[in-house]
């Protein structure tokens, strides 16, 4: 019998959330109250989350080797499945505000994450270019949900648009990749021809699909337009989500095709330099938060990538030096996730109807008026900058360990520029909350009060921060195990 | 109780015991100030008494570290509660548990609003600091070193003055660019060493199970002098000094000058010297001079500022100069003047801001201009500013002129010039707070706003006479520090340059001049001798 | 006979044009015609590869990616009717409210 | 110079003078029947590999369907001759030579490349219909799928989207 | 032995008044602070004459007697201890000191009765007893420099007593300042003795320098570096070329305390460490010829300014300076006992002066300027006489106790081979030309302040003799002052000089027979020697007749006819205008100007701020890249798309490894 059960329990995390999907909107013309859906699809995230279990419980190959069910996936469909969980709950009251159809947007969200999960788990470049189309046609449509919005329409076709010409290019890399190695397996490339020039080429269109995925300059291109004109908690999503499931694939690639990282080190080396500059220095002026924490999100893209420049060079290293660079990945994703996560909610709910109220100005005094968002938020932004007692510094020193294990101190100590630099802005909004009063009209206006599930979102994630930030080890441990990627 | 601190976790109590209390601030209803700001002084006070057992687990002569607490905290990569207090920062610990209460009580009447919030970062700020001054572990010193940013910077940035926002950012952007390439030699020596401990890597150094090629020991110790250095300050990095006293609150600026600064020596000491002997030694010509031009640059800038707070910031430039220059001539009486000038700069300078900040409360003003002839409406002030000024200045049998005195007497041991150079600075620190002192409390009174204004109130004289007493006493009573903080002092000065016993260090007598100087450096390199070299005790001795 | 190389240098001629016209053209439309044209680009390339290899895959890849497109084009097409209607205007250069 | 080496070059420069036409074309609808040559033409070509089935879906689903919804929302939309502006001064000439270079590079990498392309194509008919259905249901169910939901999304986003709102301000 | 183990009394008790005092003495009325103030100095006193009396028993081994009570500052192998040591030096001093201290105290009491501040007075004074005894006491340099610094401080304190006048104000700062600058010579020179030594205390010390041989002439040795930076700061102490300045300065205070402090005691401080580092000194001859120069040239300077001066107090604070250098010029021709024995009867007329002229001010209700007094002698007859009396020892008159100590250094100087033969007769000159300049200028301060007519207005100012508390320590200076030289009086009868003799244990000349034969020599020389000196003073005095009693109209067309030396003279060469236009000004300007503004606003700061302003330009340029246009944002991709595919073809070299593992 074909499929096999295990095949199944293999993939079950994304069939749950796909099936959940359906199930919204099948509901959807039945049911009339919103927080229904919520709640379905809150459920549904959580059973797929839940079945990340099972599937991490039958590691092994499913589907002819199409996806991989091993520790790697089982890390990156929780992280997923997390983020999805926080954005459903994030997203509520945001959907009552805009007055958004609920059910396809939810169905949506689960559509993408069961993408994403696909992505993660994916161990052939086609089933991951399913899974990266199901997730980003799921974002071009949840980019443009507001669609009575110039702004929000205006992302989608942005994001479709470039979407499918950096799409266009994975393809084509993988066609490349196919006609050296006569396999889209990846696990079947291991004996691959490094010198090959048409795997060189194909590769690097792979990388360049992945990297407009990541935003990577000069990939990054989209971001900040999308990430501002999309809704919120949209914004949130495709902040941790897509990111991390594409981050997935790339360290998957390199860690079952070896061929792959021959030629990578220069391009992740420039890539991250190009990138962290990018995303510091387009947010110095930024005066938008919800902008400002788009290009954040590029510099910590290239954060990510100065992790991947260790990885690519340490591949070579029989004794598996490359593994505190995958932790260093791995952990700053998550990390960062639940920063982003927390701080876009935020952004969110401070927005108010019709996202009004994105501007620094609107923050000033927040901290007399909102005490708790602001130490939320500062909690967030610290996190971001990197300080201890966050789950950011860990992410960022695991990174700087990466890259100094591997020698590259000038790109250490460019990340060390660039994390002053990022320290100025984030101190900015930080500055504006506490030290700067809010106008008049600002000040008297009753606080904005925050519905119950964001302030879980938020509870969440301040406290998953926070508590990274005293004990990494256990996340660390689970990563380094030596069977994270099966091979 | 006593069971808790007899059994080891005293240290620990140290640093969480003032988190304790912020948070306890935090849970209480804002709107009692009084109630807030007793509660503040009762937990820094309280911290003050504990930081006082320390004393008893601290015998004289010791070197080693003690106190110590040891406990995983993170396996991948093996990350310690490493804590343990030796000489040096017996004392550092102790002056940030002192100058605490007197910043609570500096701040009774000045901050306004949001005071809980106020006193929690007060709290935190000494969470961070003492921390800093107890880690033996890098990376755990490393994390206190940035988390005291944080509450600096609110400090600064909430209750500070017009230019605020500007000094707090501009205080943490200078700390962090210099931590970030700390950070970096961190994780580089932990590449190397695979460890984090401080007393571990420092005995392999030791004993050459760690040998650094040249130009690695020279960026790593660059790596870490930078972060150092900008916090010290030392110039030309020290221009976020002046803007952040300036704009911090009275408190603000005690902490900063007492202990925050001090930070920057204390990591030279403890960090660069041990972990980097040889990129010390090659570093040293450069370090110093710089020293020497922060000595005399800080102190000729301070002479011509219009603005008193910044007249005394400045200072702080000219002084940490000669801390630095007493770390950097490698010579037990440097070094035991160095760190206790470091103590006794906290002190002159913490009460020197003291009595800037009230002055501030009185007028609202730092500019000198708007001051004169106050010794006649506030005499007990001025005579107290006049005894802090002292200090400052050097004067024997006062704090000040301790350290300085065996900083110069050290460093011309072994560089006559440099010491040369750096005495100019005691000629023009006397230029400057003297002049600054005629322009603020001599002559006639010449603003009519100024001819009412009070005398120190009973909370203020408190607090100044608290300080003038441990002016006097550190001033006096330098052998109950020296004799703690020697072993200490000695033990790092062995790694770097091990020195014999003084009468064979001499130079031959009558010998020329020049060639005396020229002379003692070879003789300090001399190999023939036997060095009387001290262990450094291993991590395991505290485990 | 004709070399497998000549197809693939046909698809990447195609995907090149592809891109120049993702490139100079204007109207939204013709922009997503430009990416079925580099998809085309890269169908080619499949087709051409699976059979110089004789396998299969490459031709399923194929169907994959059309069905794909197809899926694409419902929703790309949907979002340039959103955009039309709240713009109308079709040119891309007018929707840049976004930027900076 | 075989007649399939002609056929291949007809058809090539087809496709190419259609994508061409494609760029040069001022109204969308032009364009959009440039496109379809192109897709004819490389149906063609499928069959001259000899991938039936593939050539077929080509014309079917690409040529018929896809380019037929071109078409009609072009119609709805009332799209007509594009204006031509340029507000992009990097889209301009930097964006043709940077456009050529990369083309330029990938089909020298390819024309240069030694490995597996080199070989011939084979015409065959290895590529039965049924060996696709089996390879499609079974080695490749799993994004087989996932291309159902891929077009459930599809599905629901046009409704979201382009829906026009019951209510409407 | 009591006060002798407990040396600390001493220095104590003042402390203890001046603490009394300074913190509870606002409330007291005038009587309870003096008895404090005068109690504690007086018993202070009473101890010191105690300590001398045991010390008189104590054998010759037993001297220096040190008393070790506490260590102040230990570093390594580095210790300054709280150690009192007492010889025939430190005897000498501590009675000058706590002698004459004694009787100021007293005198104050009258003159300061009406002013206000009086607790701060005498808390001040006080204060400055304990740090000059300190500094007589002490057993190594670091204690003495307490007590170096610690007068210093007193003596800033006491010029700036009348804070309201700012010429009060930067003169005490000026003292401190200058003073400042002296002991950054003295610490480098302590600095490079423990270098050389490893000690700094003064048995020690002494005992590991007593084998050296001492430096070549010209030759900058160890020694003499040593020997030339504590001159340094003996220098500024003893307010010598070129840092004399601070000292007529310093007038600005309180009459007594120019007495005490400007002129008995502290400004001798120098003197005492050269004398106390004596052993040191000898073995640089270059040093001692250096002091011995300075030490003339300074005499002979400031006699110069002194002729031209007005203000009384003035008059005696540059013959203060020029008596000072006398000293120097002993120690520099190594007569130290010429030099402390000169210490010593200067401290006694000295003090007379500057309290008689006290006397005078006060009478006067204040005025100091001469040329508005005049005919005084018969109003306030004891403070002439008193102060008549001390003229005449200043300026040498037989049997009177500067004659004798004048005399010895002169002698001295002309047998000083040091530097070669010229050099001594030389200084002996210049030495004797002072000495007719100072008698010269003295008189003409009797004769413009008691003889002619007076130049005031007789119906404002109510000149009246000052009480007796202000008399009697007149009185006694009076006689000390008559009195003070005679224990050198013998050497003219080929007898022994007592005071020489006293002091021999500490200054014991080093080689018997070579001194032996330089006594015959001076024995020699002393009669004729001190004829010429004595004719010397009278011909000056007789100028100062003739001048201002004679004729008074003279002095006005001579400093016509001299134009613009006498304009020289009379600004006192200008050195303070020079000072302030050579290194006070361009110090402020290049610090405030190149330093502040210009290193620290402009270059540093502007450089950081510059690199933040690049980064924000870079950002809006970055953000412009951002232009909105999808276009544009197509072919950064194809930019990113050429960038990677040309990493990966053509930079894919491994990197060059940072660092060895």
């Amino acid at each position: 019998m074909y499929p096999h059960a295990d095949d199944v329990i293999r993939a079950l995390p994304e069939l749950v959330w796909c099936g959940f999907g359906m199930l919204v909107m099948l509901l959807q013309p039945f049911v009339k109250s919103r927080h229904f859906f919520t709640g379905l699809a809150l459920v549904g995230a959580l059973l797929g989350t839940g079945a990340a279990f099972a599937a991490g419980a039958t590691p092994g190959a499913g589907f002819y080797g199409l996806i991989e069910s091993d520790v790697f996936s089982f890390f990156f469909r929780l992280l997923i499945g997390l983020v999805t969980v926080l954005v459903i709950l994030a997203a509520n009251s945001y959907l009552d505000r805009e007055n958004l159809p609920t059910a396809e947007f939810y169905a949506l969200v689960l559509f993408a994450t069961a993408g994403m999960g696909v992505l993660a788990s994916a161990r052939e470049l086609l089933t991951a270019f399913i899974g990266l189309e199901l997730s980003s046609i799921s974002s071009y449509i949840l980019a443009g949900f507001r669609r009575d919005s110039m702004k929000s329409s205006e992302a989608s076709l942005k994001y479709f648009l470039l979407g499918s010409f950096a799409t266009a290019f994975f393809l084509y890399g993988i066609a490349l990749v196919y006609g050296a190695t006569g396999t889209t397996n990846l696990a079947r490339m291991d004996d691959a021809d490094p010198g090959s020039s048409l795997l060189k080429l194909g590769l690097s269109m792979i990388l360049i699909g992945i990297g407009f995925k990541v935003a990577a300059a000069p990939f990054q291109i989209w971001t900040p337009d999308v990430y501002e004109g999309a809704p919120t908690p949209v914004t949130a999503l495709f902040s941790a989500g897509p990111k991390a499931a594409a981050f997935a694939l790339l360290l998957r690639i390199f860690a079952t095709v070896p061929a792959a990282t021959h030629f990578w080190f220069w391009a992740f080396w420039v890539l991250a330099v190009l990138t962290m500059f990018a995303g510091n220095l387009g947010a110095l002026l930024q005066t938008n938060v919800k902008r400002l924490l788009a290009y954040s999100s590029i510099a910590h893209a290239g954060y990510i990538l100065v992790a991947f420049a260790a990885v690519t060079f340490m591949a070579n290293d029989l004794n598996g030096g490359a593994a505190p660079a995958y932790a260093a990945v791995m952990f700053y994703l998550l990390s960062y996730g639940l920063v982003k996560i927390g701080a876009f909610t935020i952004v969110s709910e401070i927005g108010g109807t019709g996202e009004k109220n994105l501007s620094l100005d609107d923050y000033a005094g927040l901290a007399q008026r909102q005490p708790f968002a602001a130490a939320a938020l500062s909690v967030y932004l610290l996190s971001l900058l990197g300080l201890p007692v966050t789950a950011g510094f860990f992410g960022k020193f695991y990174i700087f360990k990466a890259a100094v294990n591997s020698h590259l101190m000038w790109l250490a100590v460019l990340m060390g520029i660039n994390s002053v630099i990022g320290a100025y802005y984030y101190l900015r909004v930080i500055v504006v909350m506490y030290m700067r009063e809010g106008s008049a009209e600002a000040m008297a206006a009753p606080p904005v009060r925050f519905p119950m599930a964001v302030n879980v979102v938020l509870a969440i994630t301040v406290i998953g921060t926070i508590y990274f930030g005293l004990f990494p080890n256990q996340v660390l441990n689970f990563i380094l195990q030596p069977n994270l990627i099966a091979r | 109780m006593s069971s808790l601190f007899h059994g080891g976790h005293l240290l620990s109590i140290l640093i969480f015991f003032p988190a304790v209390g912020a948070l306890a601030l935090l849970l209480l209803r804002g709107d009692d100030h009084v109630f807030i700001r007793r509660i503040a002084l009762i937990v820094s006070t309280a911290e003050f008494l504990f930081s006082l057992l320390m004393l008893r687990g601290i015998p004289l002569n010791s070197g080693d570290y003690r106190l110590v607490e040891y406990a995983q905290w993170i396996t991948t990569p093996p990350i310690h509660y490493h804590l343990g207090v030796d000489g040096i920062s017996l004392f550092l610990v102790i002056l940030t548990t002192i100058l605490t209460p007197i910043s609570v009580l500096a701040s009774w009447n000045s901050i306004h609003h949001r005071v809980k919030e106020f006193f929690v970062m007060l709290l935190m700020l000494e969470v961070g600091v003492v921390g800093v001054f107890l880690s033996l572990d890098l990376f755990l010193f490393f994390l206190f070193w940035e988390v005291m940013l944080i509450p600096m910077a609110f400090l600064i940035g909430i209750w500070g003055h017009e230019r605020r926002i500007y000094a707090a950012v501009k205080f943490v952007l200078y700390t962090m660019a210099g931590s970030i390439l700390m950070l970096v030699g961190i994780i580089w020596l932990y590449n190397a060493t695979g460890t984090f401990d401080l007393p571990t890597i420092q005995q392999m150094i030791q004993t050459g199970a760690l040998v650094l090629q040249p130009r690695a020991e020279m960026l790593l110790f660059l790596a870490f002098f930078v972060a150092f250095a900008v916090k010290v300050p030392l110039f030309p990095l020290h221009t976020w000094l002046p803007d952040a006293h300036v704009e911090a609150p009275t408190a603000g600026s005690v902490m900063l000058a007492g202990v925050l600064l001090k930070m920057g020596t204390y990591g030279m000491i403890r960090f660069c010297l041990p972990l980097f002997p040889e990129a010390s030694r090659r570093a040293a010509p450069w370090v110093a001079t710089l020293a020497i031009i922060g000595i005399i640059y800080g102190a000729l800038v301070a002479l011509v500022q219009p603005n008193l707070k910044k007249l005394v910031a400045y200072s702080s430039v000219s002084h940490l100069g000669f801390i630095v220059l007493g770390i950097f001539a490698f010579r037990n009486i440097s070094m035991q003047g160095a760190v206790y000038q470091m103590l006794a700069h906290g002190i002159s300078t913490g009460a020197l801001f003291l009595l800037v900040g009230m002055l501030y409360d009185r007028r609202h003003t730092f500019e000198i201009s708007e001051y004169g002839g106050l010794a006649t409406p506030m005499p007990k002030f001025a005579a107290f500013f006049l005894f802090a000024a002292l200090s400052s200045l050097g004067l024997p049998m006062l704090n000040g002129f301790v350290g300085e005195y065996l900083i110069l007497l050290g460093t011309y041991q072994s560089h006559w010039q440099w010491a040369s150079w750096a005495a100019l600075g005691v000629i023009l620190s006397a230029c400057y707070l003297l002049w600054s002192y005629q322009r603020v409390f001599l002559g006639e009174v010449t603003h009519e706003k100024n001819k009412s204004l009070a005398d120190a109130s009973r909370r203020e004289k408190f607090i100044l006479a608290t300080m003038s007493v441990i002016i006097l006493w550190m001033g006096l009573g330098s052998t109950y520090f020296t004799r703690r903080t020697e072993a200490s002092a000695e033990a790092v000065i062995d790694q770097v340059e091990p020195q014999r016993p003084y009468e064979a260090a001499a130079p031959p007598v009558g010998s020329p001049m020049v060639k005396a100087a020229g002379n003692d450096t070879s003789v300090v390199h001399d190999t023939s001798v036997v060095h009387v070299t001290k262990q450094i005790p291993a991590a395991a001795s505290g485990r | 006979m004709i070399p497998t190389n000549y197809y693939v240098m046909l698809s990447a001629i195609l995907f090149g044009l592809g891109v120049l016209a993702f490139i100079f053209k204007r109207n939204v439309i013709s922009i997503f015609m430009s990416i079925e044209l580099m998809l085309n680009a890269v169908n080619l390339a499949f087709v051409a590869f699976s059979q110089a290899m004789h396998k299969l895959d490459g031709q399923v890849f194929v169907l994959f990616v059309i069905v794909v497109a197809a899926a694409e084009a419902a929703v790309g097409l949907a979002i340039i009717i959103v955009t039309s209607r709240n713009r109308q205007s079709l040119n891309v250069e007018r929707v840049d409210l976004l930027k900076l | 110079m075989t007649p399939q080496l002609i056929i291949f070059f007809a058809l090539a420069a087809l496709a190419v003078g259609g994508a061409i036409s494609l760029i040069l074309q001022k109204h969308p609808i032009h364009s959009a029947l440039s496109l379809i040559v192109v897709m004819v033409s490389l149906a063609g070509l499928y069959l001259l590999m000899g991938a039936e089935f593939v050539a077929a879906v080509q014309i079917i689903v690409y040529g018929g369907a896809i380019m037929v919804l071109f078409v009609f929302v072009i119609m709805l939309l009332n799209a007509g001759i594009e204006e031509h502006t340029s507000l992009s001064k990097l889209a301009g000439v930097p964006g043709l030579l940077l456009a050529l270079a990369l083309t330029g590079f990938i089909a020298a990498t390819i024309a240069r490349s030694t490995d597996t392309v080199q070989a011939a194509a084979q015409p065959g008919n290895m590529a039965s219909t049924r060996d696709l259905s089996a390879m499609i249901f079974k080695d490749f169910v799993y994004p087989f799928e996932l291309t159902s939901f891929l077009i459930l999304v599809a599905i629901l986003g046009a409704i979201v989207l382009a829906q026009r709102e019951k209510a409407r301000a | 032995m009591p006060i002798l183990e407990h040396l600390w009394i001493i220095p104590l008790l003042p402390l203890l008044g001046a603490a009394v005092n300074g913190f509870f003495g606002r409330t007291w009325p005038n009587k309870i602070v003096n008895s404090v103030a005068i109690g504690s100095t007086g018993l202070s006193f009473l101890a010191a004459l105690e300590a001398v009396r045991e010390f008189s028993h104590l054998s010759p081994e037993q001297i220096p007697w040190v008393q070790q009570y506490f260590s102040w500052i230990e570093a390594a192998k580095f210790r300054a201890g709280f150690d009192l040591q007492i010889d025939q030096l430190t005897v000498v001093m501590l009675l000058v000191v706590t002698g004459v201290g004694w009787l100021i105290h007293i005198y104050s009491m009258g003159y300061m009765a009406h002013e206000g501040g009086y607790y701060r007075f005498f808390s001040y004074l006080n204060l400055f007893m304990f740090f000059m005894l300190i500094l007589v006491l002490a057993a190594n340099y670091v204690l003495l420099f307490v007590g170096w610094e610690g007068v210093g401080l007193a003596s800033y304190l006491l010029i700036g007593f009348y804070f309201l006048r700012k010429s009060a104000a930067d003169a005490g700062k000026k003292a401190f300042i200058v003073n400042r600058i002296g002991d950054f010579g003295f610490m480098l020179g302590m600095f490079l003795l423990f270098r050389t030594f490893g000690t700094l205390d003064f048995v020690a010390l002494f005992n590991k320098a007593t084998p050296l041989p001492p430096d070549a002439m010209g030759h900058l040795g160890t020694l003499t570096v040593a020997c030339l930076l504590l001159f340094m700061g003996a220098a500024g102490k003893s307010a010598q070329i070129p840092l004399y300045v601070w000292l007529p300065d310093a007038m600005e205070g309180p009459t007594p305390v120019s007495a005490l402090i400007h002129a008995a005691t502290m400004v001798t401080a120098g003197v005492y460490v050269v004398a106390r580092s004596h052993v040191l000194f000898m073995r640089a001859p270059t040093a001692m010829l250096v002091v011995a120069i300075v030490g003339c040239a300074t005499a002979l300077f400031a006699a110069t300014i002194g002729m031209a001066q007005t203000d009384i107090k003035k008059v005696l604070a540059y013959s203060t300076v020029s008596q000072l250098g006398y000293m120097f010029l002993a120690c520099g021709v190594g007569a130290f006992s010429a030099g402390i024995f000169h210490l010593m009867t200067h401290a006694f007329f000295k003090a007379l002066l500057f309290l008689a002229a006290g006397s005078v001010i006060h009478a006067m209700g204040g005025e100091q300027d001469m040329l508005r007094m005049g005919g005084l002698s018969k109003k306030i007859k004891w403070t002439f006489v008193t102060m008549l009396t001390a003229t005449l020892a200043i300026s040498g008159i037989p049997p009177l106790a500067g004659f004798f100590s004048k005399d010895s250094i002169l002698l001295n100087a002309y047998m000083s081979e040091n530097g070669g033969p010229n050099v001594g007769h030389l200084l002996y000159a210049v030495g004797l030309f002072t000495a007719l300049l100072t008698a010269f200028y003295m008189f003409r301060l009797i004769y413009l302040t008691f003889y002619g007519a007076p130049r005031y207005d007789e119906h404002h100012v109510h000149v009246h003799e000052s009480p007796k508390t202000m008399l009697v320590p007149l009185a006694i200076l009076a006689v000390l002052s008559i009195v003070g030289g005679w224990f050198a009086a013998p050497a003219f009868w080929g007898k022994p000089d007592y005071f020489a003799k006293f002091l021999e244990p500490v200054f014991a000349a080093p080689g018997g027979s070579e001194a032996a034969t330089a006594e015959a020599v001076a024995h020699a020389l002393e009669t004729p020697l001190a004829i010429v000196a004595v004719i010397t003073a009278l011909l000056g005095w007789f100028a100062a007749y003739w001048l201002y009693l004679k004729r008074p109209d003279k002095p006005a067309s001579l400093a016509k006819s001299l134009g613009g030396i006498y304009q020289t003279v009379l600004h006192k060469y200008y050195v303070d205008e020079i000072y302030a236009a050579v290194v006070v000004r361009p110090l402020l300007w290049l610090s405030t100007n190149v330093l502040w503004k210009g290193v620290d606003v402009a270059a540093i700061d502007g450089s950081v701020n510059g690199i933040a302003e690049g980064l924000t330009a870079i950002g809006d340029g970055t953000r412009r890249t951002q232009s909105g246009n999808t276009r544009s944002y197509a072919v950064w991709v194809v930019v990113g798309a050429i960038v990677v595919v040309a990493l990966v073809f053509w930079a894919h070299a491994q990197p060059v490894l940072g660092v060895a593992r």
